[in-house]
């Protein structure tokens, strides 16, 4: 009974709170924490429960807002993909709301913590929307609450946040605009606005100009959302300059659900034999990551800040899922799916781990790093999980996407690609290695081989309990994931991808 | 192709004000010129959606002479009236725009008062050091 | 053949991986808890794998399948003949370098031990790791682990020399990693499986060229690990490590898996048959015996005693290499037996350089003369090892290379055998200096009086040293290395 | 913006202006079900009186009624209503927002449930639109100073 | 440069709008799918099925309500936004 409201409730059980928060927050600050907490365990907990069902029903579950059939109505539909990648958000942002309490309160005025943490939960609520949502232009006003909330958040920042959160505010608003464009473009020519109806409807409008137009608008709204190489321009300055916390819970999942709705487009709403084979957009697709794995492999390289080098990985990463997509076979979804799903643990790692290098030293420069394993060893071996499995070395998650990647490019004959995929992880070891080594290695002259006692004495480290909990669970994370994915892609994935590959 | 104009001029137009606006967004170094520009842009494509539901020969999509409780005999025929969903999506549309635009003049007030200035240029110059 | 399921494979690699984090959570406040961790594991990791050795003795396979990844790849540790040869050398040797090691930091008031002793047993635990993985992928990962886990070992001493010699360490061989990565990529695409056969699983797949390029990409892929000639620049400057690292190096881990992967990939990829057709074989030989001879010239030119070393140890690589190359029956025992007799000679080899720098901070031969007066036993055991590695018989260094020279002739190629009878003469000539210098030479540096490095250093040495004796006198004692690596030759070449 | 001498006609034009804007507002608010109209549209009428009133009386004053407590409370009420409106129609059995159900607490038929569920949440979001629409226009017209600064009366940011 | 770029990208995006105009339907053409396959029921149930002659308060409010319900929460984000961003302490 309650189970079949399930897809409904783990976005309008945050929604809500997030004003009880902000009413709350007027009283009493103290409670706010605890109400997020709430919230975002019951998403939890109904994603889990969504994801059961819909392995044990098999197919996927709909459900119609307000009672009305879908053409008309609004109905969620959540099939495996859905699922898999609701449960991830689910986890990954309690871990980050967990995390951001002892952060927060180092770095934002307390009296606006109410706002944030309602700021927070809206963010939540708009990643799940846009992930559970089966109409399109449903998509785009969740699209809207989420990148309103990240707006906001964002320019909570540092110095010089205000300013990238309103460059922010003018690319994501071109974005979204380019995305109602699309929905716009598909609107006129079929006539609906439900993504399964439209799917049905499209074949008779193929080979329309118009529609090929509104793909173009869906790739470059959404790419800009995601971070897609030429659009990327926002996301360095917005994500670096936000709080720890913030990008600890943006950098992951917005990007990634970004790379969730154009899979979703790509394959759902459009045919791929239409999105991706009638015309030459797998090549196209597949030119820009190339090309943008590199380019922002070589940025990151040029970085001295830990944070801003992460976001051009992001960046990179990005293009790896983009190479999925592009190689247009089985294998290669498989490894952009799971890409999305390891890539949101490795980012939220990585992330975490920046903001609480902040929190305990105050310093994002890698070459400050000296002497670090001597006063916070478990962030460090976080850090060294994390980095080695974006590195892609088993058994860390980050290996078995890349090795799908890999082999999709094989089997779509796509050399470039698959030079590129090599080359880049050759990138990140020299990008991770540095930090690693600047954090573990001393300075000593030769023949000194005694423990030279001038530097800080080994210690635990400093940062609170609630914020190395979720870090090491997310390495956890990132283990399990490495290790059971085959569970994952068989009983998951393979449901995930169109019979039409 | 007079005819093809004006049987799409809907089109022309919206495609000329959204490339108005993208321009201003792109080109300008004043930030509100730029929250200007954004806003033609999204003007642009709501009159893109109004432009949709128009339909040649019908009206406004209200039935009148009639209120709640004797609504079961009515019969409204499609032709009649033009498409109301393009409206009510719009109204959504216009909401969010004009939120964008309320935290985009927020996030100018705060940038003014801390630098003193909405040029981006400048802008750039005093995060620089 | 029939294949036993049993999880005692996982278990023997769980010992080291247990270990591992048993050591670092001990910490440095109590290091003899610590160091007992290291022995235990060493200990427990060796019993386990002896524990095998019979099934794989009748001809038995023990296999242990851990999770499928994806259709047709698996996560699985699966024990042969060849597999346990190496197994059982990784682990047998772990617990003398482990003793030593010990005896060598404590003189040398080391730091940051606990970093050491915790990357070694991992080390560890990826050359077990490699030795029992029973397909490709399983072996890939483990072969990353042992290259990452190196790589503190290598930069231990953290002077910027250190440093540079770990960058370059990592750069070859992630470099190498990622062909690697291609070349399965490819192999998976083309044979849809990645279990290692006797005798090849490739036979039959793709095109002349293509299995070509495949062939290419794992070789430079492994020899980067396995420093075949020119990837081998990381070696040489990688002896900046503490001796006991350098023995783990050269001796046990790290290149002697790179080879081990090689021979996999000969034996058990792509097959005899396969490298006959393609003719790829006549091509590696060239290039291995090239390496024997350059890397022997070289040999000669160097001063420092771990160089030297080094650059002997490359030409043994590409001895074992070339061995396997030939494709006969003879050669391949050979190459199969060089593996761990090698490995016990030079560890002595390596491991008496330590016990002299501890005793002295003497490192260029130069400076040695007349060290025999001072430290008899560790040069006694210098020379039985020198000796094993020129091939001097009753050392178990003879055997192999006996059975290398005979499989040269089983396949008819000259001039091969003059390779490696050049490289034995080449090996006496660099070896030869050192001895003489130390027993019949005087310098100002040295005492003449009996002074030996202290026993935790010294015992190992001499440990290593009889055991080279004994396999010389006994090849299949004990641990039956000649029956295995007769066993494997004989699956490979029946098919 | 503020005046220091205040404006007679005006005020007094606005005096009477005010209440017609406000009950308007209403007007358009009740009237959505028939005609154009509806929350967001009364909404803004009903924003634009108090931001008449702001600009024509003491704007300090105005803010200092209009706490940040009070704006946050109405905007939550305002989406309070509308989402509660939703979880109601869970709680009675029926799906999210499904109003047909509340025939089950209301004495009318499915399709009058209808009708009085969107008048309720019509003026959920009328609330919350005049809410934030005064709440924002005076933190853009004061550069968002805290309330004592307010009441000092003096004024930074960019209105000057 | 700036300006340049502007114009060049304004441009080509004009093109590319032009370029799909083409096959959209005329303006104001009845039998355009848009009219056609969703809406007339909109038009012709709306009022039975919820009592509401405004068919655009019809669809927004009860056949699309759940957007209406994000809509009003944009705003409220809106709302909170500006609080949170001016109504704190200049750094």
């Amino acid at each position: 009974m309650i189970v079949e409201q399930f897809p409904v409730l783990i976005v309008v059980a945050p929604l809500i709170l997030a004003f009880i928060v902000n009413v709350v927050g007027l009283w009493n600050r103290r409670l706010c924490f605890y109400i997020v907490f709430i919230a975002l365990s019951a998403c939890l907990v109904f994603s889990l429960g969504i994801l059961n069902t819909v392995l044990t029903q098999g197919e996927p579950i709909h459900y119609r807002l307000g009672n009305w059939q879908p053409p008309w109505g609004i109905e969620y539909v959540i099939d495996h993909l859905n699922a898999l990648i609701l449960v991830s958000v689910a986890i990954i942002s309690l871990l980050v709301a967990v995390y951001a309490k002892r952060s927060l309160e180092q770095e934002i005025h307390e009296s606006k913590l109410p706002q944030f943490y309602t700021l927070f939960l809206l963010q939540v609520t708009g990643l799940l929307g846009i992930t559970a949502t089966g109409d399109m232009f449903n998509l785009y006003v969740l699209l809207e609450i989420a990148s309103f909330s990240a707006y906001a958040i964002i320019a909570m920042g540092e110095r010089g946040a205000d300013f990238a959160a309103f460059r922010y505010v003018l690319f994501g608003t071109i974005g979204a605009c380019a995305y109602l464009l699309g929905t716009g473009y598909l609107y006129i020519l079929t006539g609906s606005l439900n993504m399964v109806d439209v799917a049905h409807l499209l074949p008779q409008a193929f080979y329309s100009k118009a529609l090929l137009v509104g793909l173009a608008f869906f790739v470059v709204g959404v790419g800009i959302k995601m971070g897609m190489f030429p659009l990327h321009i926002w996301l360095p300055d917005a994500y670096t300059l936000a709080p720890s916390a913030v990008s600890a819970l943006l950098a992951p999942l917005f990007t990634k659900v970004g790379a969730y709705v154009i899979i979703r487009i790509m394959f759902t709403v459009f045919d791929p034999s239409f999105s991706l084979a009638l015309y030459p957009v797998a090549d196209i697709l597949g030119w820009i990551a190339a090309i943008g794995i590199l380019f922002a492999c070589i940025m990151a390289l040029a970085q001295s800040d830990l944070k801003r080098m992460l976001c051009y990985v992001i960046v990179a990463e990005m293009g790896y899922i983009l190479i999925g997509i592009a190689s247009a076979n089985r294998l290669g979804l498989t490894g952009a799916i799971l890409h999305i799903v390891n890539d949101m643990f490795m980012m939220a790692c990585l992330f975490t781990v920046a903001g609480a290098i902040f929190y305990q030293t105050g310093t994002r420069n890698i070459n400050q790093f000296r002497y670090l394993h001597r006063t916070m060893p478990i962030t460090l071996a976080v850090f060294v999980v994390g980095a080695l499995s974006v590195v892609g070395v088993p058994p860390l998650c980050g290996f078995f996407s890349k090795w799908y990647l890999i082999l999709g490019a094989i089997q779509a004959q796509k050399w470039v690609l698959l030079a590129v995929l090599l080359i880049s992880s050759l990138i990140y070891a020299i990008l991770f290695f540095r930090v690693i080594e600047c954090a573990y290695l001393e300075p000593r002259e030769a023949h000194n081989h005694a423990y030279d006692g001038g530097h800080p004495t080994p210690t635990l480290d400093r940062v609170p309990i609630s914020m190395l909990a979720p870090m090491v669970l997310i390495a956890a994370g990132i283990i399990l994931l490495g290790i059971f994915s085959g569970k994952i892609i068989v009983h998951i994935i393979e449901f995930a991808i169109p019979a039409t590959l | 192709m007079l005819e093809v104009i004006l049987s799409k001029y809907n089109y022309w137009i919206f495609s000329i004000l959204l490339v108005v606006g993208l321009y201003g967004m792109m080109a300008k170094n004043n930030l509100m010129k730029k929250l200007i520009g954004m806003n033609i842009f999204q003007w642009a494509i709501i009159l893109f959606f109004i432009s949709i539901g128009a339909k040649r020969g019908a009206t406004v999509p209200i039935i009148t002479g009639t209120h709640g409780h004797d609504t079961h005999t009515i019969v409204a025929r499609a032709a009649e009236y033009v498409n109301p969903l393009p409206h009510a999506l719009m109204l959504t549309a216009i909401v969010v725009g004009i939120a964008t635009t309320g935290i985009a003049l927020a996030l100018l007030v705060a940038i003014y008062k801390r630098y003193n200035t909405i040029e981006e240029d400048e802008i750039i110059e005093a995060l620089k050091k | 053949m029939e294949t036993v399921h049993t999880a005692t494979p996982l278990l023997a690699l769980l010992a080291s991986l247990i270990g591992a984090f048993l050591i670092i959570f001990t910490g440095g406040k109590r290091p003899n808890l610590r160091e007992f961790w290291t022995i235990l594991a060493a200990v427990t990791q060796f019993a386990l794998i002896c524990s095998m050795l019979p099934h794989v003795l009748q001809g038995k396979i023990v296999e242990y399948t851990f999770i499928e990844i994806y259709k047709g790849i698996t996560l699985q540790l699966r024990v042969d003949t060849f597999g346990m040869i190496f197994a059982l050398l990784a682990s047998c040797l772990w617990i003398v370098v482990s003793v030593y090691s010990i005896g060598y930091m404590r003189t040398l008031k080391e730091h940051s031990q606990t970093r050491y002793f915790f990357c070694f047993a991992l080390a560890l635990f990826g050359a077990t790791g490699v030795a029992l993985a029973g397909n490709l992928l399983t072996l890939y990962m483990f072969y990353e682990i042992l290259t990452i886990a190196t790589f503190p070992l290598v930069a231990h001493q953290e002077t910027p020399e250190a440093i540079k010699a770990g960058r370059k360490y990592l750069v070859y061989l992630l470099t190498g990693a990622t062909f690697i990565l291609f070349a399965m990529g490819l192999t998976y695409y083309l044979t849809g499986t990645l279990d290692f056969a006797p005798g090849g699983f490739i036979a039959g797949h793709g095109s002349k060229e293509l299995l070509s390029l495949l062939f290419v990409a794992f070789i430079i892929g492994f020899g980067s690990k396995a420093a075949i000639m020119p990837l081998h620049e990381w070696l040489p400057s990688a002896m900046i490590a503490p001796a006991p690292v350098s023995a783990l190096l050269h001796a046990v881990a790290v290149v002697k898996a790179g080879v081990f992967c090689c021979l996999r990939v000969i034996l058990y990829i792509f097959g005899p048959e396969v490298l006959s057709d393609l003719g790829l074989w006549i091509t590696l030989a060239y290039f291995v015996s090239f390496t024997v001879i350059v890397a022997n010239i070289i040999a000669l030119t160097q001063d420092n005693l771990k160089r030297r070393l080094a650059f002997s140890t490359i030409n043994n690589l590409s001895i074992i290499i070339l061995g396997a190359a030939l494709l006969s029956s003879q050669g391949i025992k050979g190459a199969m037996l060089h593996i761990p007799f090698h490995g016990f000679m030079k560890i002595t080899l390596f491991m008496c350089a330590g016990a002299i720098y501890v005793k002295t901070r003497l490192e260029n031969i130069s400076e040695m003369e007349g060290i025999g007066r001072q430290m008899p036993i560790t040069m006694a055991a210098f020379t039985i090892g020198a000796a094993g590695l020129t091939g001097i018989p009753p050392v178990c260094g003879f055997i192999s290379k006996w059975y290398l020279c005979l499989g040269t002739l089983e396949a008819q190629e000259i001039l091969f055998l003059m390779v490696l009878l050049a490289s034995a003469l080449l090996d006496g000539a660099y070896f030869f200096p050192v001895i003489y210098g130390a027993f019949f030479k005087k310098s100002k540096g040295i005492k003449s009086t009996f002074d030996e490095a202290p026993v935790l250093v010294v015992a190992p040495i001499v440990i290593t040293a009889i055991g080279s004796l004994l396999f010389g006198l006994f090849p299949d004692a004990f641990i039956h290395f000649f029956q295995l690596a007769a066993l494997s030759a004989k699956n490979i070449l029946g098919g | 913006m503020i005046r220091e001498h205040e404006d007679v006609i005006i005020q007094t034009v606005c005096r009477i202006f005010i209440p017609f804007m406000q009950v308007y507002g209403l007007y358009v608010l009740a009237h959505g079900h028939g005609s154009p109209g509806g929350g967001f549209q009364g909404g803004c009428i009903f924003a634009a009186s108090f931001i008449l009133m702001s600009i024509v009386y003491d704007l300090n004053e105005v803010k200092r009624r209009f706490t940040e407590k009070l704006s946050v409370f109405f905007f939550s009420l305002g989406v309070f209503i509308f989402a509660g409106m939703g979880w109601l129609c869970l709680f009675l059995g029926g799906n999210f927002l499904d109003y047909g159900v509340l025939s089950k607490i209301l004495p009318v038929d499915p399709v009058m449930a209808r009708y009085y569920g969107i008048a309720a949440i019509e003026v959920g979001i009328q609330i919350t639109v005049m809410a934030v629409m005064v709440s924002i226009f005076l933190d853009l017209l004061t550069g968002g100073l805290h309330e004592k600064d307010a009441e000092e009366g003096h004024v930074r940011g960019n209105t000057q | 440069m700036k300006r340049l770029l502007g114009i060049a990208i304004a441009i080509a995006a004009l093109i590319v709008l032009l370029y799909g105009a083409e096959d959209l339907p005329p303006w104001a053409d009845p039998g355009q799918p848009a009219s056609l396959h969703v809406s007339p029921r909109y038009i012709e149930r709306a009022v039975g099925e919820t009592g509401v002659p405004n068919m655009v308060t019809a669809v927004l409010t009860d056949y699309r309500g759940y957007d209406t319900l994000f809509e009003t929460a944009v705003i409220f984000t809106a709302g909170i936004a500006v609080l949170m961003l001016l109504r704190r302490p200049i750094l």
